[in-house]
């Protein structure tokens, strides 16, 4: 395999869809990192499950006020123009369809738009979370995620192996070679690292890309 | 994102023909009296917007607000649990004639259909109205050995909303019991359209005491010297 | 028949059963006039369907705050301790069971606990507000009413005539005439008139009354 | 109408063995630690209340809080939707060697059951969880075109709730995002206990801030200066 985006270059990518204005939520951990990113002169709206709209980056180190945290249990601040509401407020405007983008991690992510990504088996503690409530939630489900295991498998599969988060949810896939729609329960190649070949991309994905006249260039620059 | 807009027909531009309306309040209290006769200047104006239903616990009073709507011919059914007040005749007549429609509902299922209508959730069981006529075509079922009506989301296509502050990102706050269904509507509505006494600059409204979150509103118009529904009505004004 | 309690005599009796600190919604109309009767050293708390539990009596004419009503639309007053909450909270108040005690009106209440309150019948323009909602919303759910209609006929019946407000709903009635419960699907007479004898209460009472060893003298002080 | 209790031990009496016991917080955010301890207190004094079904978004941090009642076998059953956290070996030690319960509810349906439960609506419909595993042997429904999956309320025999102004009434506020799941809690347990950083009179409380009203609480205790799990935590504190 060739070059491929770093997480932070996945972020960015994410990062630019993103439209001034937008209530977004962002999942725990990888996704968070979307939020360093947003263009210059945009400003979106971050949600956070326990309740907490407009909240701005981590204080410094010292400063932390642990009542004032998001889903991820992080210390957040609070930008001007913030609200706080409870919990089942705040998933109503989860499951309301209020947020138009939530940014999500995942295990597996299948060409029918089901997600994986809260279970690897059986194993260990079951942990859900708010995540099927997410993949619901916004106009935009995307997800943000290496194209392949550290194995080298495939992420996007034909049909997810894994237990399920969400059926028929997502509709954006940006990982580390490609930016790929889901329509139709087909992935659509939207764009692929300049370096790499149609037929290199398609050998490292678990479903047929479809591929239409126009595909873009996906360049990111060093950020981290 | 900045939601204000610079006046009352900015406001309530892309209300059209057949569209659901929501709106707030009950009785006078925290009815969005200036927006509501911006739409029926429009109407006036442009033949439009016309085959209105709207959702409001009330069907109008005297010749003002709902009324006034209703007596310039824009409201083709109504969506409400009391329809009647100390000057019902604007809707009365028309029900009577035939003219118009009337979705009864029950006050807590109406105020609870708005609700999951926001909050995603597409049907819900309550006890109000099981073995009564109102309930009469709706599913059932029995929970915990006791008996449920099955009832559905009501969502609408915009809602007119009276807030007391507003701040340009859209969070508010209301006034005394004029929150009553306006909290609701703003989430159940695509284009919520919020009148406020005052609008202010993001921050100047405590996080603590917003009520309603900006991402439920869409456009925010500052009316200083917005009239109380009853008090016009207690004044003899007619809109027309 | 002999004399009856007046309205407000009927108000008052309904008022000595509210315990201090009990949470009570008073129907529109007639069953507002309860809480002038509050027994000395009580003090209930009041909810009404459009958002304020703890508020107090009418403000002096002129002072009105139309902002600040009850669910009959009457001007009303705040006292301390007073909260505002949106209609779906208010309706979670009645509906979850919160409230120690609604009293409302009839049109006809039946053995088996039904009421009928909202609809004479299939003329004129229908209107239920939130008496569907109040019948199951409270741990007792009374009503206040005259014994016989303006014709004479009961109130009390076997089986409602008129639509239902709500089935099984209905514990104690407070009437002109009587006290009575409603358990297992009867009447049960608790107190009467002392110049009334059972057997013309029974007469004026469209189902059977049952009689247990003790009935109370039903007593009010000249009130209005 | 005062519903102030003296202390941490009277506030907590009347908890007993095999309940359905809510516990507000999101994390450490909000997290009673001061009421949870003096249960533990009583758990160590008397052996009750044990066998509790305990209901939190997470199941504890460390050897305090949640964990340390887990800890102490006071829990025979978690009801939650994040059984992790930085430190979860309390649990997760009692979970695989099978000494504990574990219902998995995801967070929007675990609030949504919850806030049922105090409005009094026995079920409702929502999409999360639809056609995974988290579902299984739950009724589902189509509504729109879409599957739903059908959820129950969830009650509580007791809630233990962290506020930061309480009126003597039991009006409540709450700090920052600590408010979380407990107005939720409060409405849907039978006995509602509060610990508050201040008690004031009935009026210093502005009636258009409080969040949860006072008839959803039964008790109210000061605990002046409530410690947050989250700082304790990071002290190394056990409670034990």
């Amino acid at each position: 395999m060739t070059s491929k985006l770093s997480n932070a270059q996945i972020a960015w990518r994410a990062a630019q869809d993103i439209e001034d204005g937008a209530y977004v939520n962002l999942g725990i951990g990888f996704p968070e990192m979307v939020a360093k990113f947003q263009p210059p002169g945009r400003q979106a709206i971050f949600h956070t499950e326990n309740g907490v709209l407009n909240f701005g980056e981590a204080p410094p180190a010292g400063e932390e006020d642990w009542d004032l945290i998001n889903a991820g249990k992080k210390a957040i601040t609070l930008k001007p123009g913030a609200a706080f509401f409870h919990h089942a407020d705040s998933f109503g405007m989860v499951r309301g369809g209020h947020l138009d983008v939530a940014i999500l991690g995942t295990y597996e992510v299948a060409e029918n738009g089901d997600l994986a990504n809260w279970s690897t088996g059986p194993k260990g503690v079951p942990a859900v979370g708010g995540a099927m409530d997410l993949v619901h939630g916004a106009k935009r489900v995307a997800v943000i995620t290496d194209h392949v295991t550290k194995d080298g498998k495939p992420k996007l599969v034909k049909r997810c192996s894994l237990p399920l988060t969400g059926v028929g949810c997502v509709t954006r896939i940006y990982s580390s070679l490609a930016v790929i729609d889901i329509e139709g329960g087909r992935f659509v190649l939207r764009e692929k690292l300049p370096s790499m070949t149609v037929e290199e991309l398609q050998a490292v994905t678990g479903a047929e890309l479809v591929l239409p006249d126009v595909i873009g260039d996906l360049v990111a620059p060093e950020v981290s | 994102m900045d939601k204000t807009v610079p006046d009352l027909a900015a406001a309530v531009a892309g209300i059209e023909d057949g569209m659901v309306l929501m709106v707030g309040g009950f009785g006078g209290s925290g009815a969005p009296i200036e927006l509501i006769h911006a739409l029926i200047d429009r109407f006036k104006a442009t033949g439009s917007p016309k085959n209105l239903t709207v959702v409001n616990n009330n069907a109008g009073n005297g010749r003002i607000g709902i009324a006034a709507m209703i007596d310039a011919g824009m409201v083709s059914k109504m969506v409400c649990s009391f329809p009647r007040s100390a000057d019902p005749r604007a809707f009365t007549e028309k029900y009577l004639k035939g003219e118009i429609g009337l979705e009864l509902v029950p006050q807590g299922t109406l105020a609870e259909r708005i609700r999951a209508a926001g909050a995603g959730i597409p049907a819900f069981y309550t006890p109000a109205s099981f073995g009564t006529d109102v309930a009469k075509g709706k599913p059932v079922a029995e929970f915990d050995g006791k008996s449920y009506v099955q009832e559905r989301w009501l969502k609408a296509d915009a809602a007119l909303i009276k807030a007391e502050l507003a701040d340009t990102m859209g969070n508010l706050t209301y006034r005394k019991a004029a929150r009553n269904f306006s909290p609701l509507m703003a989430a159940a509505a695509k284009l919520t359209i919020v009148q406020a006494s005052k609008i202010v600059a993001p921050g100047e409204i405590d996080p603590e005491q917003v009520v309603t979150p900006g991402i439920f509103v869409n456009r925010v118009v500052e009316v200083a010297d917005a009239k109380q529904e009853e008090a016009l009505m207690r004044e003899g004004v007619a809109y027309s």
